[in-house]
Formats: C-alpha cells, structure tokens, sequence
C-alpha cells in the first residue's frame, strides 16, 4: 500500500494505491489519520482507484480510519471503487456505512452537507 | 472447451507465508476464473473468500514464517468448485465457524479484525475444516450460479 | 522486502496438461516477477522459457492429458533462479541439448516447429533434465543481471 | 487465438488476439493465408497488438504463414509488436526476418514498396 495525500477545497484526499492487507500499513494509515484529525482537518476522502484489492485485514483499516473521524465529528467517504472492492463491502454490509462516490469531483462536493 | 462434467480440473499452489505472496494466488485465481468463463461478480467473491483463507493461513496459521507453506488447492468440475487452503499451523476450534455475522446493528459490527472467517462463510456454500498429512485445511465449497461459458 | 539473502523463497504450481492453462502459470510469474522487482526484460525473457518448458511438458510429457499434472518449481535467492519444470512422461535423451542453435544462414532457420529446447537454452544460464520421483524435471537456471530491488 | 480480418488498401490485416500457442490454431491460421494467396491477395499484415503471448510453437504459425507468402512473391509483415513478443523475436533471431512497425499506418504505407 502507498499513500499519497492532497487538498481540495477542505478535504483531505488520501491517494492510495496497491493492496491493503492489514500488517504495518495499519499504523502507516492510522497516524496519518490521526495527524489530520489533530491538525482540524477532518474531511477526508479516500481514493481508492488504484487498490488492486483488499482483505478483510485491509478492510479493519478503514473501519479504524473511519471510527476515529467518526468520533472527532469528521466525515470519511471513499471514491473510485472498483468491482472488487464493492464485492467485499457488499459481503460485509459495510457498504451500508461507508458513504461513497463514482467520481472525486462529487466527492468533494458532498462534504460538509 | 469447458470443464468436461464428471472429470474435475485440479490446480494448485503453493507460496511463502508472506502477504506479499497473496498477490500471486490472486492474478492464477483471476486468469483461472476468466479461463473457466466465472461470471465476474462470482469471480470477485470467490476470489475475496479464498483470499482470506490464505490471508489467515499465512497470519494465524503460519505465524508470517516464510520458510512454512501455505498451499492452495482447486478442483473445478464443471460449475462446482472445491478449494482446500492449508497451512502448518495449530488451526482453530471448529465452534468458531458456529457463530453468528455480527448484524449491521450490533456494537460489534465496526470491529476492524474478525471478519474473514464471516466473509468466507457468507460468500461460500460451505466451509469445513480439518487436519490432513500434519496440515490444517480450511475448504471451501461454491457452486456458481451462472451457467458456465466455453472459456475460448 | 527483497528476498533475504542465504534464504531461498519457493513458490510451486500444479496444472492440468491442456496449453489452456499456460495463462495461469504466466500471470502468476509477471506477478512474482513485478514483486521481486525483476527488471522488465529479464522477467519477459525468463518468462519465455518457462512458457516453452511448460508447454513442452504439456504437449511432449504429458500427450494434452489432462489428468496428468505439470509441475512448477521457483527457488528465488536474490538473484539466482532456479525453475523445474516437470512432467509424468518419458522425458528425451539428453544429448538433444548439445545440439547447436541453427543460425540465421541455415536452412533449418526457418523450420516451423522444434525451436523451444533452443529458447530456453540461449535465455537460461544452465539446463539440466532428471527424472525424479517418477517425474520427468527440466531444470533452468538464471542469474538476474540487474540487482534484485526492493519488491515494494 | 482469435482472428478477424479486414483490408486496407490491398492490404489485408489479420487482427489477431489472445494466445498464439499452437494447437488447432495452426491450421485455422494457415488456412486463412492460403485462401488469401489463392485469390491473389498476397500483402498480409499481422496485427499483434491484442496478443499477450505466443510460445515457439505459436512462432511456427507466423513462420508458416511468412514462409507461404513468400513462396508466392507476396508479403507477410508484423504490427503492434509488445515488448514480451519482442523478447522472443529477439531471442530467436526472428527479428531479422519478420519486417516489424510500430504502427498501422506505417505498416500498410510500406507495402508494395
Ligand atoms: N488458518 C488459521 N489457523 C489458526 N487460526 C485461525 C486460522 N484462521 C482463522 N483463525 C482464528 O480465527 C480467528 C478469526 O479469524 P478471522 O475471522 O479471519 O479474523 P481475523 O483474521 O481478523 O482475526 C483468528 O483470529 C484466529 O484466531
Ligand atoms: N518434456 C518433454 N518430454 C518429452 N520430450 C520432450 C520434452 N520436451 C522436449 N521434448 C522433445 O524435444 C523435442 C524438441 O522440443 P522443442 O525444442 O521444444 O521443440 P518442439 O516442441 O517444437 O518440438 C520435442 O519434439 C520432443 O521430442
């Protein structure tokens, strides 16, 4: 997993390619996260569209990311997810929490409403 | 020509216990489905399932030691699929497959672990486990919905 | 990581003997290839060999029956390779690898068929066929000329 | 392998894709060229652009095929070569006799020439 971050208009947009399968991203991830939190950002979009794929070890790491928005009152959304990925948030009913977008420019728009 | 109905294809494989060895199992798993004609959406479950078979094999089963094996193992017969992912592992009491999907309304539901052994069990039709050989197995039983296509 | 050096990683594949599933066995090459961070025109070369030795031990080994297996071996120790190929058939004499290469000026340049021991030799450091546990084995052997990156 | 096959400008392309692995593809392939022969149509073009592999047994296709042409004073050219085709060209000398382009265009202009 590599992760890339940049602004738009207030949201924070995490860049994220490869695999997430859990392991040492975990904490990568998290700190970043947490950072942002501390730092009053807390609109923050995940860009998936260069995940390959993710297990459910991956998947524990955007619960992580999303609760601790979540709880500072934040928004977390994901963008561009491919088929793949929608099987496994399908699966897992976790489709049904994590708000998501086709393209980031929606995406963006939708923060803060 | 598709799987000749009562012969079944075997393929199998055997990596490292490295997640990143997952990416290997998961580009055969991709080019098998598309060679058998998998309809796409049942290739994608079917392949989240075995993943984290695997993903646990490598984990909890073989401790991320690189010199134990995880092996996977797939006989296709016709719509019917069979995987056996085994690890060198002390594997896991049989009464954890027992318990229930944590509903979307349950405080449980955002944990971030514990939710491979649901997404295989929920993807697949039935999921068994057992030691053979000094190796803990986990198979994994689908019949695909989709009729399938001649794969050429 | 790269590979830890003293410590080979093996990774193994099993298929049916229809060229069908030669798909498999090269998609999960350009994977380990792209994560063991070959450089591109190693992991083209060297997966041209593997090809030939895996379709020669489907169709020459094995006669297309698809209950017979063709099994791949990859011992990867940073830079050295070591692939086995094997097969349930009769195997050749193995004076056929000291046979030249035809050169361009040849007649025989142009012939359609009986190019594969060839490839593998020219792109391969070294080529040795066994018999091993009733198996057929051709092994090929290559040391990667670029240093072995990171993988990630 | 999959073929189709269209003309452009007397020449006649072979769009080849999947696998070119031997087998019944040969005969397939080499049936296809000598009907083409046999109505005077001798300016063939392959277009391998589709092609993620050939192994040496699907090398004795093409060199069939050149070989045919040739015996009747026609052409047998190759298009859209990737890097993967190429090492095995390469490796086999094969690309001293197989007239390769980068493009289509360019490929139909050199015929006849
Ligand atoms: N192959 C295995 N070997 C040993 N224990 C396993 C294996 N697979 C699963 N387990 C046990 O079952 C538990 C639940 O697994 P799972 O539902 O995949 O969630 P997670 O991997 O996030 O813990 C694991 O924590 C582990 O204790
Ligand atoms: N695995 C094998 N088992 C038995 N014979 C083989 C095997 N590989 C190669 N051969 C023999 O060597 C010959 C040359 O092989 P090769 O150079 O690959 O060309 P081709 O496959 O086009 O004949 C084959 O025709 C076959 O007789």
């Amino acid at each position: 997993m590599n992760i890339k971050v940049r602004e738009e208009e207030q949201v924070v947009i995490f860049d994220i390619s490869g695999r997430i399968m859990g392991g040492p991203d975990s904490e990568t991830f998290h700190n970043l996260v947490k950072e942002n939190i501390a730092h009053g950002k807390k609109q923050i979009l995940i860009n998936l569209g260069k995940v390959n794929w993710i297990n459910s070890t991956g998947l524990g790491i955007l619960i992580a990311g999303y609760t601790s928005v979540k709880d500072a009152d934040g928004q977390f959304k994901l963008v561009n997810i491919s088929d793949r990925i929608e099987s496994i948030l399908m699966v897992t009913k976790l489709s049904g929490i994590f708000e998501s977008f086709d393209s980031e420019a929606e995406a963006v728009a939708s923060f803060g409403s | 020509m598709g799987a000749v109905s009562g012969t079944a294809e075997v393929l199998r494989w055997e990596i490292p216990s490295l997640f990143r060895w997952l990416g290997v199992i998961d580009a055969a798993l991709q080019e098998v489905g598309q060679e058998l004609a998998w309809e796409r959406e049942e290739l994608n479950e079917v392949s989240v399932a075995v993943i984290e078979a695997v993903s646990n094999a490598i984990e909890h089963g073989n401790r991320f030691e690189p010199a134990r094996s995880v092996q996977v193992e797939l006989r296709a017969s016709g719509r019917h699929l069979r995987f056996r992912v085994s690890d060198e592992g002390p594997g896991f009491a049989s009464d954890r497959l027992d318990q229930p999907t944590p509903s979307p309304e349950s405080p449980e539901f955002m944990m971030s672990r514990g939710r491979g052994l649901f997404i295989m069990r929920d993807i697949m039709d039935a999921i068994r486990i057992q030691r053979e050989a000094g190796r803990f197995v986990v198979e994994l039983d689908k019949e695909l919905k989709a009729p399938v296509g001649t794969g050429h």
